[in-house]
């Protein structure tokens, strides 16, 4: 009875803040709906007892990403109001509708039809609750997954050396003359 | 009523085609950066259903990766929104149509 | 002495290539005189075979001789080989083609004196001559045919022989191709007969069993076309009076004497596989020739064309005699008529030689004083066509009327237009004769006629003989008179012979010679007496010879060149532009598509969206369906 | 007998023999590498050179007609090599009676066209270009296997491509773009075909493209291999060109140099006509017989709407090419009236199409090169001012009229009179071409070479003693072949005696033989047991 | 760290050997960057190339050595099966050092001229080169997608590195939004997988389809169908290939040409991987859609390609037709077809690098005009016939080794019975031959005073095109060795 009240409240609380995101004028409060909905799924986590990726995801998403999102508009100082009836593609938004309206309707299809979604594919691992859960996430990250482990560093690598080639300021200034030049 | 696996993957299915749409809708490269947050966010709840369902903590460990590649991708994609905000400030994602045909 | 027989084509083929060698290094007159040679050599060679055939028995069959070169044309079961035929009908023939032949190059080496052209004119004739030899020679249709478009061409070269003249380059490209429709019937006729008998030499054909009714009369009209085409024969026959254009020595013997007459040799050597329907079509069709072509010949101007006219209407009666059945009869009045036509066309030559290129016969009259040989032998040539007796016209001509009287369907009929023809022939000849040599003279002061030099004028005299006593070798009084009917006997399948009593034959012979008489009589009473108006002789209708040319130049001219132009066009637009449309579509639906690379990353993210979702779907649906 | 077999049969053969085939492809390959080497600071040594090339070609070509046992029926000088054995590719050379004569006409026509015809720049890839184009088409000619066919079949576009775009006229960009396209459109289902065939014949066995093995087995199903047929005729109709897929003939010998036009009229068209023969006939028997009546009455209509459609041409070169489409017809014709005198006249009219056509459109290049105008409305009165140019013109146009005594007649004739034994009115249609061809040539003739010169025309050179020399070949072959075409006969017969047989063997198609009533199309004789 | 040591915990085996390509790519991209930052006058173009090929080179030794191992003692996998040491691996790495290589030279002489700093570019070269032989020999979804994103990445960052050019920062975030899009959906499908077959492990979902029948597929299909969209996307194969196009265009002509050639036939391996070795049992579900997609983008990419008029998307969207060749291939499911893929994308590969090698050689991104090649038949003889060679091998013509491809594509399609699809491939490929042969006539065919400027030539792009042209001409003339090799690649390892 509880999870069914929480699974609907963090559901709500989640799908809110999705459709904020995408529905607010100005940017600004789509990265705060963001976090909304981030903490819902934070919650949603929780109630299927994986505590400690509620945890990251609190503090990664939440804490690090969104900043960084609202840091960089902040800096851009683009945080005005956005008029979706701006939109300059009238077929985007019959596109969107499409796309909606047909993946809701297959969703609607997948559950009618699928009484049981999940195949009863045999358990790999043991049960995960409380630090358990914390032992059982250490050990598959340093086994099974230990190569995407190291993986995710080539990633990390890639992103800094790609963060500083793109902040760096083009080195003569002269570029950026030709350039507002050759866009106006 | 008894909340089983599908309702948690009905939820991220859910994500996942709202930040789809949003995607297709909003202009600002910022808010589709997000929108791309929301559907990795529908992904790894579905992950995460998943791996309880199946008592796997594999699916858990997935999330790790994906919030990895969320960050390099948000890392390398606001490097880009800025290299080309600061030079023409106010574009949309529309405003980038200059090669096409 | 048969086996000389591959000489007699050989030496006037000798004589072209020493011609194209050094034709235009020795120039005139010796090129000329080469040519001659060549020409005199084959006619040698010609009456030593016919020698060496009269020497064998003509009655056991062995008057036949085939002289085989080599495998011309070896494929499967289809055998032809370059071989030669010898027998009387082709030792005839070859007899007055190289002997007329001769004459002709003597004549011409006075008559193209000065031409620029002058050893190439030599070489085409020896060609010709070579070629029509093959024709006559040639122991299979399919060497025949090789004779048979030799000659078309050399007529061809001979007509445009002054090819700056627009019109004489038309006159052969014309001639050639009206021949050309004649060939189609003679190359389908060869392969119906070689499907139908296996075979296309002579000797296995007029042996054979004979041909299902209706594949015989196709044949024998395919054949009858060829005929018509070569022979210029109603519908074809508009290209001959074009064909005056070339030099008058070419009309003598290419257009007159000998190339004309091959269309009789070819049905009279193919007389075995001829059907009764076949010849009644034959029959009508040469005497509608005859009368059409005498009534054109009335109205003419033009000293040559008068000839051509009466060439094409004398044609006629050489089918009519076919087409009655009278084979020898045709090839009697074949030479005849080679004789005294040619001895016409020289004359008429000679004239306008001596008034400088004049050929309105208008512009003449009074000639028989300045240039007497040739009045003379022209006026032997008038009588001999006439039908006068006894000179040689009247025996042929007579013997095809009566050929024509016992044509066993319509007989009378034909014989009437054959009177009728005859008596025009006379009117209009004797119209020619004093128009030109007669009556008080129309030239003007700055002309001065003068008689030819003896290179043109000895074969006038030859020739005039020949037009005398020609009749002679088929006399119908005795009947071992008949030399010429003896002698090609062996090579007709069934032998024709006439059934008429001696009073018939006599009464339709005075009928003819009246005929002819009164037509001189009328014309001396109009032309030279003045007695009766000229003016309604000469009806514009058949002076433009009743606009058969015309019409014929008007279709061709008009529907058959839009048409052919539409073609062009439809080729043009429909079927390249379809090609260059299936490429344009292609090109439409690409711009169609372009749209979709709008460059807004937002409409590349519906691809992937809406494509995954469809994916998605039909993966689904698929489980469902 | 499987491919392998083969390759052992014929290993100790080519151990002791000289592969001459395979020089024959090779040959000229070199000269063209060697031309390349040449330093550009020489371009008086790039034809040259190359013509000494294309010559030993030229000459091994005739060493193979000469070696040529004349009355075997099978494939000769066969040299097998293993070249893709995972996909049982071989290179397959051999040489029969069908493709004899068409390998000499290329080893002749190539170096004359070098030595003739002066490309005025560039000599360098000129000359490599023609001497890869000579190669690609003994190729073509030579191959045995189906896929070493398709490979020489679609590289020979290649360089005439080259030829046509580098130095051609003014509207080569779209006459090299089509000729290109359009041939290749036809080639591309054939690659499907080929494969098709390949795959589905090879049951049990080891697949192979071997074209002697796969017409032995004729393991595909009617419908199947009817399909394929049609696939290969697509391709062969468009080379040969037959209508209505010919429009890409006259722009391409229109724009094409002269050296262009001479070897695709002579050598490149018959790559459809060869191929109609050696991969239609012999792998497609039964389909063969099923689509004769419709591709024979295409070709029938190619003589007539060829002829007609060229007599209204204004350009000579273009009219020309028209006259190529209704001579093609008669072959097309001659093909798929399945006799052997049908087939014979059509092998030979290959050859006899390549010289007078070759010859003429020599001629009206040397024209061009005379009065840079190819347009009859602008020419007259030639013949005054250049008799003896005249004079070569008039005999080709003779042969190509079909003259009896020149090579035009002798194909034509046995073309027409073996078609008659089997495609009665088609037979009769076609003869009609024989009144066109005069109609348009003597026409055109009349127009270019009659008439009152205009000062232009006073000027025009008369022929050359070079230009003499090189179209001496020609007309010797005109005559010879019109006079005594048995040497190319008797070769040319037990080959196609033999197809005619396979024919007969693998469909209900008889051959009549004379005197019997034409055979009709349902009431067929028995077949005869091998 | 395979010795790392918690209570109870043994870490997965691991063969370093099987792993010495990428330790190696990454320690040069490690080496260039510390040298760059530490003796920033010492990282001279030179250096950094010359770097990046011996790191090339020496991997593509110790992949030599690989091969020999596997052709011995057969396929095995590394650190809990995560990591696939087989023939097929091994093919694409060998394939994608040789690009890394190629691309190198052609960076060599671009990156002066550009103004690009070589030190980054090289270590994102070298990155994005280790994420694709990841992505390639991935054993492990997630594996496969951590490669995927490193190497598009990488790819992200080269593009924008063009700073002048705002074209090359559009195709840059274009690129990006699309893929990080993409991803996600490729992502998603991962997540459906892991679900329905209980792992991201390649293995066990094979072992797992093999034994298990499902009551209903619905989340399995969605899988499939989502995996192939995201791969589709990398593979640039219609609908999903919009972005191909103003992306290559837009990018500096290397990248263009990585993108092209390693992105693509990356792309490829994992989806081979995926859904030949992997989902192998359902292909009757997914062999229809491949099919179909390979007809569109067959249609779409030869249809548009003879539209452009710039000649850097011409080649784009001829690159895209491409994939549709390859799509063929994977339609037919069966070893032959694969190996035909493999030939089809090595040969593609040298084909697609030597073009770009040309186009990037003739000037400015800017624009690709056909009139800049007006002439060069004769200003530059040798480059010219190998432009051409290359052109025409991407258009099938025989002797090339683009004939040989395509001819096993067929072939595999005929072996399959799907005829209609080989015959539309042979009908795109005349109507995509016409655009190549546009740009030959461009070269060859020019009236007076229309020949374009002279091109400044790098040495480097000679060693390329020419090599590029000679491999193109000799796998046309005996290809065997290099069906044999694609054929000997085929067997992927499938048990764990």
């Amino acid at each position: 009875m509880v999870d069914t009240v929480v699974f609907i409240v963090a559901a709500a609380i989640c799908l809110t803040g999705a459709l904020g995101v995408i529905l607010a004028r100005n940017p600004v409060h789509s990265a705060l709906m963001l976090v909304m909905t981030l903490f819902g799924i934070a919650v949603q986590f929780v109630a299927q007892e994986a505590h400690f990726l509620a945890a990251v995801q609190v503090i990664v998403y939440a804490g690090a990403i969104v900043v960084l999102f609202l840091f960089v508009i902040m800096l851009l100082g683009v945080d005005r109001a956005q008029n979706l009836e701006l939109s300059v593609l009238p077929v985007q938004k019959w596109a969107a509708l499409v796309f909606a309206g047909g993946s809701f309707a297959v969703l609607a299809l997948l559950v009618i039809v699928v009484k049981e979604p999940v195949t009863g594919a045999e358990a790999m691992g043991g049960s995960a609750t409380g630090d358990e859960n914390v032992r059982l996430l250490a050990r598959s990250l340093f086994s099974d997954y230990v190569y995407a482990f190291e993986l995710t560093s080539l990633l990390l690598v890639i992103a800094v050396i790609g963060a500083v080639v793109l902040a760096r300021k083009p080195k003569n200034v002269s570029d950026v003359v030709t350039e507002e030049g050759s866009e106006a | 009523m008894e909340i089983t696996t599908g309702w948690y993957l009905v939820l991220g299915a859910l994500l996942f085609v709202i930040g789809g749409t949003g995607l297709l809708i909003r202009r600002n490269p910022l808010v589709m950066l997000m929108c791309v947050e929301l559907m990795l966010n529908g992904v790894n709840l579905s992950f995460v259903a998943f791996a309880r369902q199946l008592d796997d903590i594999g699916g858990q460990t997935v999330v790790f990766f994906v919030l990895v590649v969320a960050a390099a991708e948000v890392v390398v994609g606001l490097g880009l929104v800025v290299a080309i905000l600061r030079r023409q400030p106010g574009t949309t994602a529309d405003d980038l149509s200059a090669l096409k045909g | 002495m048969v086996e000389l027989v591959w000489l007699i084509p050989a030496l006037p083929l000798l004589g072209f290539f020493l011609l194209l060698l050094i034709g235009h290094r020795v120039g005139e007159p010796r090129s000329g005189w080469i040519a001659t040679i060549a020409a005199g050599a084959s006619f040698l060679a010609t009456f030593v075979v016919f020698m060496g055939l009269l020497g064998r028995d003509g009655h056991s069959g062995d008057r036949s001789y085939e002289f085989i070169l080599f495998d011309w044309l070896p494929a499967g079961s289809l055998k032809v080989e370059a071989g030669f035929l010898v027998d009387p009908l082709s030792i005839t023939m070859a007899l007055f083609v190289t002997g007329v032949g001769t004459l002709i190059h003597l004549y011409s080496i006075g008559y193209m004196h000065g031409d620029p052209k002058y050893s190439k004119f030599f070489l085409y004739l020896n060609l010709f001559l070579f070629s029509m030899l093959m024709l006559v020679f040639g122991n299979n249709l399919v060497v025949t045919f090789l004779g048979w478009e030799g000659v078309g061409a050399c007529s061809y070269f001979l007509i445009s022989f002054w090819h700056q003249r627009e019109s004489a380059a038309t006159a052969g490209k014309k001639a050639f191709v009206t021949n050309r429709v004649g060939d189609w019937g003679f190359m389908i006729a060869t392969f119906a007969i070689w499907s139908a008998l296996g075979t296309v030499t002579y000797t296995e054909i007029s042996n054979s069993p004979a041909m299902s009714a209706a594949t015989g009369t196709a044949v024998s009209l395919l054949l009858f076309v060829a005929a018509a085409g070569k022979s210029a024969q109603l519908p074809l026959y508009v290209w001959l009076p074009d064909a005056m254009e070339g030099p008058t020595p070419v009309s003598a013997m290419v257009h007159a004497a000998t190339m004309v007459t091959s269309g009789v040799y070819l049905l009279v050597r193919m007389n075995s596989v001829l059907t009764d329907d076949a010849l009644l079509v034959i029959a009508v069709v040469g005497a509608a020739t005859a009368l059409f072509a005498a009534l054109c010949a009335v109205a003419q101007h033009d000293i040559k064309k008068v000839l051509a006219y009466s060439t094409v209407s004398q044609l006629g009666y050489m089918f009519l005699a076919i087409g009655s059945g009278a084979y020898v009869a045709a090839i009697f009045h074949v030479i005849t008529h080679a004789f005294f036509k040619a001895l016409l066309f020289l004359g008429s030559g000679s004239v306008i030689h001596g008034m400088h290129d004049e050929q309105d016969m208008r512009k003449m009259g009074a000639l028989r004083a300045v240039m007497p040989i040739t009045a003379g032998t022209f006026i032997v040539g008038w009588l001999a066509i006439a039908g006068v007796p006894p000179f040689a016209g009247f025996w042929s001509k007579d013997e095809i009327l009566l050929a024509a009287w016992e044509q066993k369907n319509i007989g009378p009929l034909l014989w009437f237009v054959g009177l009728v023809t005859a008596l025009l022939t006379a009117y209009y000849m004797s119209r020619q004769v004093i128009l030109v040599f007669f009556g008080q003279q129309k030239w003007e002061e700055d002309v001065h006629p003068h008689e030819s030099p003896w290179t043109m004028t000895t074969p006038l005299c030859v020739l005039a003989g020949a037009a005398v006593v020609g009749g002679a070798i088929n006399l119908p009084l005795v009947k071992d008179w008949l030399v010429l009917e003896h002698f090609l006997e062996p090579i007709f399948h069934h032998p024709h012979h006439f059934s008429s009593g001696t009073s018939t034959k006599i009464a339709l012979a005075v009928i003819s010679v009246v005929a002819g008489l009164i037509g001189i009589s009328i014309a001396i009473l109009s032309w030279l007496t003045r007695r009766i108006p000229t003016e309604r002789l000469e009806p514009e209708f058949l002076e433009n010879a009743m606009y058969v040319d015309a019409t014929y130049a008007r279709v061709v001219g008009g529907a058959g060149t839009s048409s052919f132009q539409k073609t062009a066009d439809f080729d043009a637009a429909i079927v390249d532009g379809s090609v260059n449309g299936f490429g344009r579509v292609i090109m439409k639906f690409g711009q169609l598509i372009q749209p979709t690379q709008s460059g807004y990353m937002r409409n590349y993210a519906i691809g992937v969206a809406v494509g995954a979702l469809v994916i998605v779907a039909v993966l689904a649906w698929g489980l469902l369906l | 007998m499987g491919a392998a077999a083969v390759i052992e049969l014929l290993a100790a053969q080519n151990a002791v023999s000289f592969p001459v085939l395979n020089a024959l492809i090779i040959v000229p390959i070199v000269g063209a590498l060697v031309v390349v080497l040449l330093p550009n600071s020489r371009p008086e040594l790039m034809r040259p050179i190359g013509a000494i090339f294309a010559s030993i070609a030229g000459a091994l070509s005739l060493y193979v007609m000469a070696q040529f046992s004349v009355h075997d029926p099978g494939f000769q000088f066969q040299s097998i090599q293993s070249w893709i054995p995972s996909l049982g590719i071989n290179w397959h050379v051999g040489v029969d009676g069908i493709s004899l004569w068409l390998v000499v006409l290329t080893g002749l026509i190539t170096p004359i066209v070098l030595v003739a015809v002066d490309p005025h720049h560039d000599p360098k890839p000129y000359t490599a270009w023609l001497l890869l184009l000579q190669a690609g088409s003994f190729g073509a000619f030579l191959a045995l296997d189906l896929f070493l066919f398709f490979v020489m079949f679609e590289i020979v576009l290649v360089p005439m491509y080259m030829l046509i775009g580098g130095w051609g006229y003014d509207d080569r960009r779209y006459a090299a773009t089509k000729f290109f396209l359009y041939t290749m459109a036809g080639s591309a289902l054939m690659l499907v075909a080929i494969v098709s065939v390949a795959t589905l014949s090879s049951g049990s066995q080891d697949i192979t493209f071997n074209v002697i093995e796969l017409a032995q087995r004729q393991a595909l199903s009617t419908n199947t291999a009817r399909l394929c047929f049609l696939a290969f005729v697509l391709a062969f109709v468009i080379k040969v060109p037959v209508v209505p897929v010919h429009t890409w003939l006259p722009d391409a010998h229109t724009q094409a140099p002269t050296a262009g036009s001479v070897v695709l009229a002579a050598v490149m068209l018959k790559l459809g006509t060869y191929g109609l023969l050696r991969f239609g006939l012999y792998l497609f028997p039964e389909a063969s017989v099923w689509a004769a009546p419709t591709l024979a009455t295409l070709g029938v209509i190619g003589v007539v709407y060829g002829a007609i459609v060229a007599t209204m041409q204004k350009d000579l070169k273009r009219l020309v090419a028209y006259s190529s489409v209704a001579h093609m017809g008669f072959i097309v014709l001659g093909i798929f009236a399945f006799t052997t005198q049908s087939l014979e006249g059509g092998v030979l009219q290959m050859i006899n199409h390549g010289l007078s056509t070759g010859a003429l459109f020599l001629l009206v290049g040397m024209l061009y090169e005379r009065r840079k105008t190819r347009a009859i409305a602008e020419l007259s009165g030639i013949q005054s001012a250049a008799p003896i140019f005249a004079g070569f013109f008039t005999v080709a146009m003779l042969s190509s009229i079909g003259i009896p005594g020149l090579n035009g007649f002798v194909g034509e004739f046995l073309i027409l009179i073996g078609s008659y034994e089997t495609r009665r009115w088609w037979t009769v249609i076609a003869a009609t071409g024989v009144i066109l061809a005069a109609l348009y040539l003597l026409w055109a003739y009349q127009r270019v070479f009659h008439g009152e010169p205009t000062a232009d025309d006073e000027k025009t050179a008369d022929l050359s003693l070079k230009e003499g020399l090189v179209l001496a070949p020609f007309l010797a072959g005109i005559v010879f072949l019109g006079i005594y075409p048995k040497p190319l006969l008797e070769r040319i017969e037990p080959a196609v005696n033999n197809l005619i047989s396979h024919l007969e063997y693998h469909s209900d198609y008889v051959q009549p033989d004379l005197g019997d009533p034409v055979v009709v199309e349902g009431d067929h004789g028995s077949k005869d047991d091998h | 760290m395979g010795d790392l040591q918690l209570v109870g915990f043994v870490g997965p085996s691991v063969n370093w050997w099987a792993l010495m390509p990428q330790i190696i790519l990454l320690g040069a991209a490690l080496v260039v960057l510390l040298v760059s930052a530490l003796a920033p006058q010492r990282a001279s173009t030179v250096f950094t190339t010359v770097t990046t090929l011996c790191a090339a080179s020496t991997s593509f030794v110790v992949a030599l050595g690989l091969w020999s191992d596997v052709k011995t003692d057969g396929p095995s996998s590394s650190i809990a099966s995560a990591f696939g040491v087989d023939g097929f691996s091994i093919f694409f790495t060998v394939l994608i050092l040789i690009g890394l290589a190629t691309t190198a030279l052609l960076s060599h002489g671009y990156l002066d001229r550009e103004g690009i700093d070589p030190p980054e570019f090289h270590a994102l070269l070298l990155c994005s080169a280790a994420g694709a032989i990841v992505m390639a020999s991935a054993n492990d979804l997630i594996v496969m997608f951590l490669g995927l994103e490193a190497l598009s990445i990488g790819i992200y960052v080269m593009i924008a590195m063009h700073h002048r050019r705002s074209e090359a920062r559009e195709s840059a975030i274009k690129y990006f939004v699309l893929g990080a899009f993409s991803s996600a959906f490729l992502l998603y499908g991962i997540a459906l997988t892991y679900g329905a077959t209980g792992s991201t492990n390649l293995v066990h979902v094979r072992n797992y389809l093999d034994v298990v029948v499902f009551r209903d597929q619905h989340l399995l299909m969605a899988a499939m169908a989502l995996l192939l969209v995201g791969l589709s996307f990398k593979v640039a194969a219609a609908p999903f290939h919009f972005w191909a196009p103003d992306v290559y265009q837009g990018a500096p002509s290397p990248v263009t040409g990585w993108m092209a050639s390693i992105a693509k036939a990356a792309g490829f391996a994992a989806l081979l991987r995926i859904f030949f070795a992997a989902f192998a049992s359902h292909d009757v579900d997914w062999a229809p859609i491949v099919g179909a997609l390979a007809v569109i983008t067959l249609v779409v990419g030869a249809v548009m390609a003879i539209l452009q008029t710039d000649v850097k998307r011409m080649l784009a969207f001829s690159s895209v037709s491409h994939a549709g060749y390859v799509l063929v291939a994977v339609h037919s499911a069966s070893a032959a077809g694969t190996s035909a893929a493999l030939f089809y994308l090595f040969t593609y590969t040298l084909m697609v690098l030597g073009s770009f090698a040309v186009v990037g050689a003739m000037g400015s991104d800017d624009e690709h005009p056909l009139s800049r090649y007006a002439g060069l038949g004769r200003s530059r003889p040798v480059i010219a016939i190998g432009f051409t060679v290359l052109l025409l091998a991407q258009a099938g013509i025989p002797t090339t080794s683009g004939f040989i491809a395509k001819f096993q594509v067929i072939a595999a399609a005929v072996d399959n019975k799907s005829y209609f699809i080989a015959a539309v491939s042979m009908v795109t490929a005349v109507i995509g031959a016409y655009m190549y042969l546009r740009i030959v006539m461009a070269m060859y065919v020019v009236d007076e005073g229309e020949e374009g400027p002279s091109p400044v030539w790098h040495w480097t792009t000679s060693v390329v095109v020419i090599a590029a042209v000679s491999f193109t001409v000799i796998v046309g003339l005996v290809p065997q060795f290099l069906i044999d090799f694609a054929e000997d690649a085929v067997p992927i390892l499938i048990r764990g």
